[in-house]
């Protein structure tokens, strides 16, 4: 569908060229979010991620997030940008971009997106310490 | 009857492999699928959850298993 | 405040600039709000749009945004920029991002930022049409 | 006493120039200027708001003006 555009990239992401995908003459709102990859977690020092993906089932559940708000929200347009492969601290996790009419249901479409991704999209992230791994959430 | 796993993530390491096949009784469900796995890789009853795919969707615990049929292990994701 | 970033300029915005100016090692999250020129507002055709600002003061009630976020919210960065002078359809007007350890308040403070902008910062916008033109939001 | 007039956007097009000066009397507050240019120039009257800054600040109707004050004249805003 022209109006969503799914990616699971081995390089960078570029958080405008999500935000330039959903552009359009109707949005005049258009909310993003940009998770990257934080140095700590619990005190613990990161040292790089990586993200291993289930590829054709995580494009299928990143494309049910964005047609569901197609769908559900007053939105135009939906990009969702994913990063697999290992990433320094900084480096861009996902970009998520939704444009709509209105800001308000821009954020709300935006939020229910990340929210939806994290639980549903076959994506796994794995913490490297200075002293040890963790496959992040595997356990409760 | 034969099934294929396909293991990522911490499944994978549980497994300590990408693909393996398992034998299994004729009309198994992905609730018996996964049984079979906790009984033998115990590692696997610690994690938060472990959701079962085939056909690229995830299935609920009375979904049947067909002969050769690909399934997907699932642990919990931590995409964004 | 090496926290924030208040931008008003007279050449095109970037958001990759404000996201990548409160990308922290401490945030994972980083919502962005980019709002951009509609080409119809209730139904007529937009040629461009004119932004004037009163310069001092309109930064000064940007600050105070970005001020207030960091006192309310539990964010870490903030990045205000808006552009003056005429834009074309689909040019950037604001650009708001804001990075916090957890989502949700991302969300929460960049939505209150927007908001705010729109109230209380001195900033006025000129819709030009083929026919005409009206200030925004200036009759009731 | 004389203070000045400073107008954007809407404003300034109604004032027809950028700056102007105007006489009022001592010890006029908020409230009395925008009176003032509501009875001299009455397309204020139909803006959906008029605010006055003066040293950058929004103030309210009761703040008193001093002479050669610069008093901006802020019609409804619409940044973003």
């Amino acid at each position: 569908m022209k109006n969503i555009e799914i990616l699971l990239l081995e390089n960078d992401l570029d958080s405008a060229k999500a935000e330039a995908f959903v552009t359009n003459d109707e949005s005049g709102g258009i909310v993003s979010f940009v998770g990257t990859v934080r140095k700590f977690t619990k005190g613990k020092e990161v040292i790089r991620l990586e993200f291993e993906a289930y590829r054709p089932m995580a494009i299928k559940e990143m494309r049910k997030i964005a047609e569901h708000i197609l769908a559900h929200y007053p939105a135009r347009r939906v990009a969702i940008h994913h990063r697999v492969g290992v990433l320094p601290i900084g480096g861009i996790a996902v970009v998520i971009s939704v444009s709509c009419p209105h800001r308000k249901d821009a954020f709300l479409a935006c939020q229910y997106a990340i929210d939806t991704l994290k639980e549903t999209v076959p994506i796994w992230k794995k913490e490297v310490f200075t002293d040890g791994e963790i496959w992040v959430a595997a356990h409760p | 009857m034969t099934i294929k796993i396909i293991a990522f993530g911490i499944a994978k390491e549980i497994l300590n492999q990408r693909e393996m096949e398992v034998e299994i009784h004729e009309g198994a469900t992905v609730a018996d699928v996964r049984k079979q796995l906790e009984a033998d890789y115990p590692a696997f009853q610690k994690l938060a959850s472990l959701s079962l795919a085939v056909g690229e969707e995830y299935r609920e615990d009375d979904f049947t298993i067909t002969e050769n049929q690909e399934v997907i292990i699932i642990p919990p994701v931590a995409g964004g």
